[in-house]
């Protein structure tokens, strides 16, 4: 392949030697965790096509539940095995990795997953309609808003069960994404998480204009971003003439030099180089919502089912910076001095953006959005460091972050009035006086977002700053600290709202709800506290997973 | 022996506990114990002086350290009491006057239903006093020094409800702060000198330190003086004093706390000796305010600020014996406790008065009294001649050598130092006379108040009469006793050393000088005030004379100097606060909150925009990508 | 021909797409747009399949057109969705949430 | 290993919190108890502590450590020395009694809806325990994270009691004084968040330097100061003079330090007396505190950089703070701005540099903790007797609650510093160790002793004196609670007043110790005068001597050691 001045003919390379194709190995155990999951979505479609309508509710969420902790004890499995650090390795043929990283973050998704599981079975929430309790999903997705095909599958006790399923296959997805050990591993499996995510958030069974609204412009906006990331794996493709993650870095190291030369004349290869890598770069940026990509988040973090939001918010998160951080360590570590100072831009920009835009937010989900986005912002201050302590910290801050944010969405699935979730800020106020626990509970998960210390929101910030004053990026930290006391401000705006508030006559109230989010909630807090008091085991944890196969 | 020192302070210390945290329980025999214990540390004063007397003129200071009050690196604080000739003098004074004073409060106060609480303040009064002049260190002098300047303040404001007596109060305390100041920085200089502060170290030094250290000491001290002793500039506030009780000007204001100065400069007189212009400090303050106050004194129709007047004046004097340093320190005491007995009687005299006048101040309004209050009448009298030198009385003997002294100066400044002072002896004699006479002689011009009640001059009962007498007696005899055989001189001379002046003048040149314009004095209010009837309203005067009712117009200085501006400055700050400072961090907040506002605007829903935002961003970030290589 | 020429036509493709995108208010177009650059990014796969000379492009296009063709149905059913219960398909119509 | 002394005393505290908390919300008398009861069974673990410390031991003792983060670098680690040991004593003391002060504070207005849930009583009591705990805990630390943590955390109940449980005296509408009070508790947690967060940056910065230079990162106090003796750690000038900056910023915030200061009056305006007491008292004692042991020990030289620009500082927060103080015309914002004053003196003490300064701004942190409870706390009986926080509301109260006056005019004196109380030693001692090596400095600061005398003696004026008010006619005087409550204060600060070495001997080596670690010596006396023992002075007298400007030095020689034999036993 190295006959540099003839241009190849396909036809006679593909027709020298057909039966050279080997069959592909693929070592199943290794992929146990994505296969079981995977598995268990197949299995949900079946259940909705062949079990009768009332049982499925219960057939779902149990092959849910048991696929996804199968999945994390494989995972754990794996990880007791070593597979997370001596034995790390590429699997399936060079498109997945098995390593530190990978099992880590997929444990953290599968947890997650889990977790957001119980809060979408919620069925004590929404007041029982025609003796049938419901979900937050919408009787029948496919009926117009208000009509009578609506009606009428409210009246028959519809509910959509195909969520289960559909999470399913957006943490098989998830699963894959960090994991992926070449570019189209990366799309694909963006494209399967992404995709049951767009229909997830059309769901809602109230204000469903607005969910399916949130649904649109995700969609479109994650198509329009999918593209670039194409087009940017297309250019490195290009470029590197592989698409395999080492094959990239392996040419852009120079340790192979891999140059056509009709390419070189007319482009240059850098060009192609570093114009792929930014859009591929823009598609990750795009799934964290980093500033200037992030417009889409506030609206479709309002508009989606609350549970979904929690789970997008929370899981999304995980496996995106996961993939970015791969990305960036293991196919670009030789473009460091390129990429650097544009993550510097984008992270001070993104946490600065989030930050101050909150400030004036009404709309619980919103702030929360703004608040993902200004968080965005300090994760990617680690990612900067490039050093193995920046791997750490910013798996650290992920795991941490995810619960605490899974929490306080399924608190807001709490708060309701006549017409559903009251997520106005102002029909919070006064809400410590009438539930103070859950308003405790709010502002636990509040006063961990704005890092006050004793929560993981604190340990998780100072691991990530502390990587980045290693790593020399010592102004980003000062950024950093100044965009957290502005975040401090709503925070507490809200915290204020809630304890020191006259609370108001036709407030909303708080609904009992089942063991389900109970334990959602419990598990948020636990966390929560836990890694914030005694972080020190899942440091080791998330220092031990820090190095990536190659 | 050393031990009663301690007692000496703790007697009245108890008093004042006693008597302020025993509540209503001891109304009905709060003066007594407060009269009893001051009575008893007048009588350990006794035996210590009787111990004293007893040793050789080297042997007799007596030193007793309690503990160790202070230590902290190389400052060493602590609590010693030091008792020698010139400590004696004053503990005699102190307590001495001091029970008198308690006897007469208890006919003077015995229709106030806070008599204990007077009391109680009294007792506290002296135990600071005491403490003061005790001390063994300038730190420990200090306590003693605030201490009585608090007792002052509760004094003066004894009766709270007048809204004048509380404002006159507060005016003692923070003019006094100001000369506190002063000592503090005195204290600091003298710890940087010398690491020390206790007396004898210091002082036996003093001549070591350089001038500069040692003058920039003197006149943090001197500044001290001013404000206790109420010398110019910090004079202002003892006029206003005489709002409280009768008896709280007479042992305070008049016979001891005012005199704190001068035992300040006096104790501190290597220091002034080594530091030359601070001792001509000394005595420019020291001449000023001795005319200041005898100016001020004539113009007073109020007879407690006449009397006010005089006393500054008189400590004027007394300042201006100690800047001469050794040829004045001995006399300047001498008149210290002179003035003590004739100032007190005069006090305890017009507190008579006014008993009796139903607590009217307005000299205008009281003639021709001498018929009916025949006690009072002779003791203040013989105060009368004492102070203004009467030949033979307490006044004349100590007066006369400090004019004396002042000649002895030398030169050009000792003229007119003694110039001054003769000048204040012939105003003295003047304003005393106006007193005397005003009083005393003439009409009778008092009328019934408001209410109708014309008032009955009555003689005041015993227990106010008897320490009037006594004083009295002091005041004629106490100068002649001193004198005789220089046995003050003597007796005071191992402590404060004392040196003869070369005067031009011979000492009886000077009496006779002082002589005649004592006369001049005496016949000028005569003729203004014995010889025809006096107006119950005052006249309009001459431009000095309403300057002097004003105190010289010292609180309008006062006010435009420093209320007007304190005030404006305080409320510009206070605007600055609240719109600056505050303003910065509540506009940060604002323009976050701002610039929030404007930025929300972008998220206008629309997807396409939001594409743009996605489209324009990813441009840039290739373009900074790109960038980056070519840079 | 130079195939580098087929590579100015991907990008010549993709911009447009993306330019639709931005412009158009229609959400089919806009989503047919979307369809256009990922048509462009084949086109790309199969141009430097052909300049490295190794088959790894052309695979690539193949997924991506399964992937296309299930975004097309997650799409167009959000689409007709929205459409149902707004009678529209203009994307700017779908901006309640906001600010 | 030996019992845990510090860390119960921390815990205490912390398990008294939980323990009040969990009272059910009809039993609001209990809660208040048990709550007590835990303040002082932690007051009797800090005695316990300040008998154990041995003043000529070791500079830190009754050590405890363990690993917690190893990751961070990070350890549990206790120490003692004597200013912490001062410093848990004033913290101990002053809790017991903000808790009998404010023993109604919390009580349901009347007429208040029941409410099962909401426990406003037990959470104020509760409240008061958990910043006890961490201020209790942030005075032990010799661990930096550790002490920030606590440092941080320790915002969050004091920031629910300001907010929630504001003066009910505010002579206002409820809602603005809602407003008031919310605006006044987002003011203090932004303002103390901020410096915080700066100084999160420089605890990162830190742990970066020590990263780089020691191999492992780490915070433990004596190790930094340990190997940048040993010089193992030589941090750049540039970075040092960054990271003490970032120290000191939230250091004076909490203080607070001009122009940092104004989160402060709102917060004790708006808060309840015992609140604001424990603000003052105790809180902002732990900015001061860090001062010391952190900022000065951390980073020597930077601190000698900076203090000439701090020493201003402080300079203007003493006149500043009484200036505004006599323009104030609320009762207790006028305290809070006096307060401003005294931390000037604190702030100046400590960074004098000297024996005398520090040791004074080691008592004067003790001092005016216990001058200001005092005072505030009678304040706080006056103003809810009247239900009104303007001084012209007042006047005359002396003829009514005679014993309200006078323990008010104590603790006013007391402010104002008056000798024989406690904080006139400290005061004294900060403005001689100025004095010593900063003259001017010293001068111009004792300018705030007569402001002092102003806004103490106007605010006692205009309240209590002249003719009585109508309003004020009915006022009942001290109740036996509230005696309870003041007398032992007043007791201690006449005690300290006359009698502060015990004090001053647990404070004295620490401060040699910080002394040493900044390398910094007293200033020798220009004549230093051996110390012979008592003597009597005496002057030689010379007759022919001609006026005291011509024999000007003629007396040096007038020491009479003869006379001591006669003197002094």
């Amino acid at each position: 392949m190295t006959h540099a001045a003839t241009v190849h003919s396909l036809w006679t390379t593909a027709a020298a030697a057909p039966d050279k194709i080997p069959s592909p190995h693929v070592e199943y155990g290794q992929l146990s965790p994505t296969l079981i999951v995977l598995g268990a979505a197949i299995v949900g479609v079946l259940v909705e096509a062949f079990i009768p309508r009332r049982q499925r509710y219960v057939a779902q969420l149990f092959v849910s539940v048991v696929a996804l902790a199968a999945a994390f004890a494989a995972v754990i499995g794996l990880a007791a095995g070593g597979y997370g650090t001596s034995k790390a390795r590429v699997a399936a043929m060079g498109a997945i990795a098995v390593d530190g990283p990978a099992l880590f973050l997929q444990g953290t998704i599968l947890l997650v997953a889990l977790v957001a599981v119980f809060t979408f079975a919620e069925r004590r929430l929404d007041p029982v309609v025609h003796g049938n309790r419901v979900d937050s999903f919408a009787a029948q997705a496919a009926a117009v808003p208000g009509g009578d095909a609506e009606k009428a599958a409210v009246k028959a006790g519809f509910t959509t069960t195909e969520v289960f399923p559909l999470v399913l296959f957006a943490v098989g997805g998830m699963l894959v994404f960090p994991s992926a050990n070449d570019l189209l591993t990366l799309f694909v499996a963006l494209e399967v998480f992404s995709l049951p995510l767009y229909i997830l958030c059309a769901l809602a069974r109230r204000q469903r204009t607005l969910s399916q609204e949130a649904a649109v412009k995700y969609f479109l906006l994650g198509a329009f971003s999918s593209a670039f990331l194409l087009f940017g794996i297309a250019l490195l493709y290009g470029y590197a003439g592989t698409v395999s993650y080492s094959g990239i870095a392996d040419v852009v190291d120079g340790q192979v030099r891999n140059v056509t030369p009709a390419l070189a004349g007319t482009m240059g290869n850098d060009a192609l180089l570093l114009i792929g890598g930014a859009m591929v770069l823009m598609g990750l940026l795009f799934k964290i919502g980093a500033v200037p990509f992030h417009m889409w988040t506030p609206d479709v973090y309002q508009g989606a089912p609350t549970p979904v939001t929690g789970f997008m918010a929370a899981a999304t998160k995980v496996a995106a910076f996961g993939a970015l951080l791969r990305l960036l360590y293991v196919v670009l570590p030789g473009l460091r001095w390129d990429w650097r100072p544009v993550m510097w831009g984008v992270a001070i920009v993104t946490m600065l953006g989030g930050a101050i835009v909150a400030v004036t937010q009404t709309d619980v989900k919103r702030l929360l959005a703004y608040s993902s986005i200004a968080h965005a912002g300090f994760i990617l201050a680690g990612v900067i460091a490039t050093t193995p302590d920046g791997i750490s910290s910013v798996l650290f801050y992920l795991a941490a972050y995810s619960f605490v944010t899974l929490g306080a969405f399924a608190v807001v699935t709490l708060v309701r009035d006549a017409g559903g979730e009251a997520t106005h800020l102002s029909k919070w106020a006064g809400l410590g006086r009438r539930s103070p626990l859950v308003a405790a509970v709010f502002a636990v998960f509040l006063l961990a977002f704005a890092g006050i210390p004793l929560t993981s929101g604190f340990a998780g910030k100072f691991a990530v700053f502390k990587a980045a004053a290693d790593g020399g990026a010592g102004p980003l930290v000062v950024i950093g600290v100044i965009s957290s006391a502005i975040a401090a401000f709503f925070y507490i705006r809200v915290i204020v709202l809630m304890f020191f508030s006259e609370p108001r006559t036709d407030g909303p109230s708080v609904a009992v709800p089942s063991p389900l989010t109970s334990s959602a909630i419990a598990i948020g807090v636990a966390v929560t506290l836990v890694l914030g008091v005694a972080p020190q085991y899942f440091l080791d944890l998330a220092s031990q997973a820090g190095v990536f196969v190659r | 022996m050393e031990n009663l020192i301690g007692l000496l302070v703790a007697v009245p210390l108890l008093g004042a506990a006693l008597l302020l945290c025993g509540g209503r329980r001891l109304d009905g025999k709060g003066h007594y114990i407060g009269t009893v214990l001051a009575a008893a540390s007048f009588a350990i004063g006794a035996v210590l002086f009787a111990d004293m007397l007893g040793r050789g003129e080297h042997d007799r200071a007596l030193h007793s350290k309690v503990f160790s009050w202070i230590p902290v690196g190389g400052f060493r604080a602590d609590v010693a009491f030091q008792l020698d000739q010139l400590s004696m003098t004053f503990v005699l004074l102190i307590t001495g006057v001091g029970t008198l004073i308690h006897i007469y409060s208890i006919g003077y106060m015995e229709h106030d239903e806070r008599r204990r609480r007077f009391f109680g303040y009294l007792n506290l009064f002296l135990a600071a006093m005491l403490l003061l002049v005790l001390a063994d260190n300038y730190l420990l002098l200090y306590v003693g020094w605030e201490g009585v300047g608090l007792a002052s303040y509760l004094l003066i404001g004894f009766w709270q409800h007048k809204p004048s007596a509380a404002t006159a109060a507060k005016k003692a305390f923070i003019v006094n702060r100001v000369g506190d100041v002063g000592l503090s920085i005195a204290i600091m200089l003298m710890f940087t000198t010398f690491g020390t502060f206790a007396f004898a170290p210091v002082l036996s030094n003093a001549g070591d330190a350089g001038e500069g250290k040692v003058t920039a000491i003197g006149l943090m001290l001197l500044l001290a003086a001013c404000g206790k002793s109420a010398q110019v500039p910090l004079q202002s506030w003892l006029g206003d004093a005489m709002e409280g009780p009768t008896p709280v000007s007479a042992l305070i204001h008049a016979a001891t706390m005012v005199t704190a100065g001068v035992y300040l400069i006096t104790r501190s007189g290597a220091i002034f000796n080594a530091a030359p212009d601070a001792q001509a400090a000394v005595v420019a303050v020291g001449a000023v305010t001795l005319l200041f106050g005898a100016i001020v004194g004539c113009a007073k129709d109020d007879i407690k600020k006449a009397l006010a007047g005089s006393t500054m004046s008189q400590i004027g004097y007394m300042i201006l014996a100690a800047g001469l340093g050794p040829i004045g320190y001995v006399f300047a005491i001498m008149h210290l406790v002179t003035h003590g007995f004739f100032k007190a009687g005069l006090f305890l005299g017009a507190g008579s008065v006014m008993h009796a006048m139903n607590d009217e101040v307005d000299m205008r309004k009281y003639g021709g009294l001498r018929k009916y209050m025949p006690v009072t009448f002779v003791t203040f009298g013989l105060g009368y001649l004492a102070i203004i030198g009467f030949p033979g009385l307490s006044g004349f003997w100590s007066k006369d050598k400090i004019i004396e002294a002042a000649f002895a100066k030398g030169g050009t400044e000792g003229w007119i130092l003694g110039g001054a002072a003769l000048l204040g002896a012939a105003i003295t004699a003047y304003y005393m006379t106006r007193v005397m006479l005003l009083t005393f002689f003439g009409e009778k011009r008092w009328v019934p108040d408001e209410e109708g009640h014309e008032p009955h001059p009555h003689e005041s009962p015993s227990s106010m009469t008897i320490p009037m007498i006594v004083l009295a007696v002091g005041s004629v005899f106490a100068g002649g006793l001193f004198s005789l055989n220089d046995a003050f001189l003597k007796w005071l001379e191992p402590v404060t050393g004392h040196s003869h002046g070369d005067s031009p003048l011979s000492a009886a040149a000077v009496t006779g000088g002082t002589m005649v314009v004592l006369l001049i004095g005496v016949a000028l209010a005569w003729a203004q005030y014995g010889r025809r009837p006096v107006p119950r309203t005052a006249p309009r005067g001459s431009l000095l004379t309403r300057a002097a009712r004003r105190d010289l117009l010292q609180d309008d200085f006062n006010h435009v100097a420093l209320v007007k501006p304190g005030q404006y400055l305080t409320r510009g700050l206070v605007y600055v606060d609240h719109k600056l400072v505050d303003g910065v961090v509540n506009g940060t907040a604002a323009s976050v909150g701002g610039l929030s506002g404007r930025l929300r605007k972008l998220q206008n829903g629309y997807a396409r925009t939001y594409a743009v935002s996605m489209f324009g961003g990813t441009a840039v970030l290739i373009a900074a990508t790109l960038l980056m290589r070519a840079v | 021909m130079n195939p580098v020429n087929y590579l100015y036509l991907a990008a010549l493709l993709f911009t447009i797409g993306a330019a639709g995108v931005v412009i158009r208010r229609n959400a089919i177009v806009l989503f047919m747009c979307v369809e256009l650059m990922l048509n462009a990014c084949n086109l790309a796969f199969v141009t430097f399949s052909r300049l490295h000379g190794n088959l790894d492009g052309q695979i690539i296009a193949f997924f991506t057109m399964v992937v296309a063709a299930a975004e097309v149905v997650v799409g167009l059913a959000i689409i007709v969705t929205i459409f149902r219960s707004r009678h529209s398909a203009s994307v700017d119509d779908a901006s309640l949430m906001k600010l | 290993m030996s019992f845990p002394l510090l860390t119960a005393t921390a815990l205490v505290p912390a398990l008294g919190a939980v323990a009040t908390a969990a009272v059910p919300a009809a039993q609001r008398a209990a809660a208040k108890w048990v709550a007590l009861g835990f303040s002082l069974v932690t007051l009797a673990l800090a005695a316990v502590v300040l008998v154990r410390f041995d003043p000529g031991g070791a500079h830190f003792q009754l050590t405890e450590s363990h690993p917690w983060i190893k990751d961070f670098g990070v350890r549990y680690e206790l120490g003692v020395d004597g200013i912490a040991v001062a410093l848990i004593a004033l913290t101990a003391v002053l809790i017991p009694f903000i808790i009998l002060a404010g023993w109604h504070d919390a009580d349901p207005l009347e007429g208040a809806r029941p409410n099962r849930r909401w426990r406003p009583t037990q959470g104020f009591f509760a409240l008061i325990l958990m910043v006890e705990a961490m201020v209790v805990i942030s005075f032990e630390a010799t661990d930096v994270f550790l002490f920030y943590i606590f440092f941080e955390a320790m915002l969050i109940p004091m920031y629910f009691l300001i907010g929630g449980f504001g003066d009910r005296a505010g002579g206002r509408s409820e809602e603005e004084t809602a407003t008031q009070r919310s605006y006044a508790a987002v003011k203090f947690l932004l303002y103390n968040l901020a410096g915080g967060l700066i100084m999160l940056a420089a605890v990162v910065g830190l742990y970066a330097v020590t990263a780089d230079q020691l191999g492992t990162g780490t915070f433990s106090l004596q190790e930094i100061v340990q190997a940048r003796t040993g010089g193992h750690l030589d941090m750049a000038t540039s970075t040092e003079r960054l990271l003490f900056l970032g120290f000191f910023f939230a250091f004076a915030v909490k203080a607070p330090l001009w122009p940092l200061h104004t989160w402060l009056p709102n917060a004790m305006g708006e808060s309840t007396a015992p609140v604001a007491v424990l603000i003052t008292a105790v809180v902002d004692k732990v900015g001061t505190f860090a001062m010391l042991r952190f900022c000065l020990q951390l980073f020597p030289e930077a601190s000698k950089w900076a203090t000439p620009a701090i020493l201003i500082l402080a300079l203007i927060s003493i006149i500043y703070g009484a200036l505004l103080a006599i323009g104030q015309r609320d009762i207790k914002r006028l305290i809070a701005y006096a307060s401003i004053s005294h931390f000037g003196f604190i702030i100046l003490g400590i960074f004098a540099m000297t024996t005398q300064g520090q040791g004074g701004a080691t008592l004067y942190m003790v001092n005016h903790g216990v001058s200001t409870a005092a005072l505030m706390l009678v304040a706080g009986f006056l103003i809810t007797r009247r239900g009104s926080r303007l001084i012209a509301d007042y006047g005359g109260v002396q003829k009514v609650a005679p014993v309200l006056a006078g323990t008010f005019l104590i603790g006013g004196l007391a402010t104002l510093s008056l000798p024989g109380l406690a904080p006139f030693i400290s005061e004294f001692l900060v403005l001689v160790g100025t004095f010593s090596r900063y003259p001017v400095f010293g001068v111009i600061a004792t300018v705030g002793i007569v402001l002092a005398a102003l806004y103490v003696l106007i605010l006692y004026q205009r309240t209590m004196t002249g003719p009585v008010k109508d309003e004020v006619r009915s006022m009942p005087d001290l109740r036996v609670r509230e005696l309870v409550v003041v007398a032992p204060l007043i007791a201690l600060l006449i005690f300290l007043g006359v009698y502060p070495k015990p004090l001053a001997d647990i404070v004295n080596p620490a401060v040699d110790h910080t002394m040493s670690v900044v390398d910094k010596k007293d200033p020798k006396p220009d004549h230093p005068v051996t110390d012979a023992g008592w003597f009597s002075y005496s002057p030689k007298s010379e007759g022919a001597s001609h006026g005291g400007a011509q024999h000007e030095g003629a007396h040096h020689n007038g020491a009479h050691h003869d006379g001591a034999s006669g003197g002094a036993k």
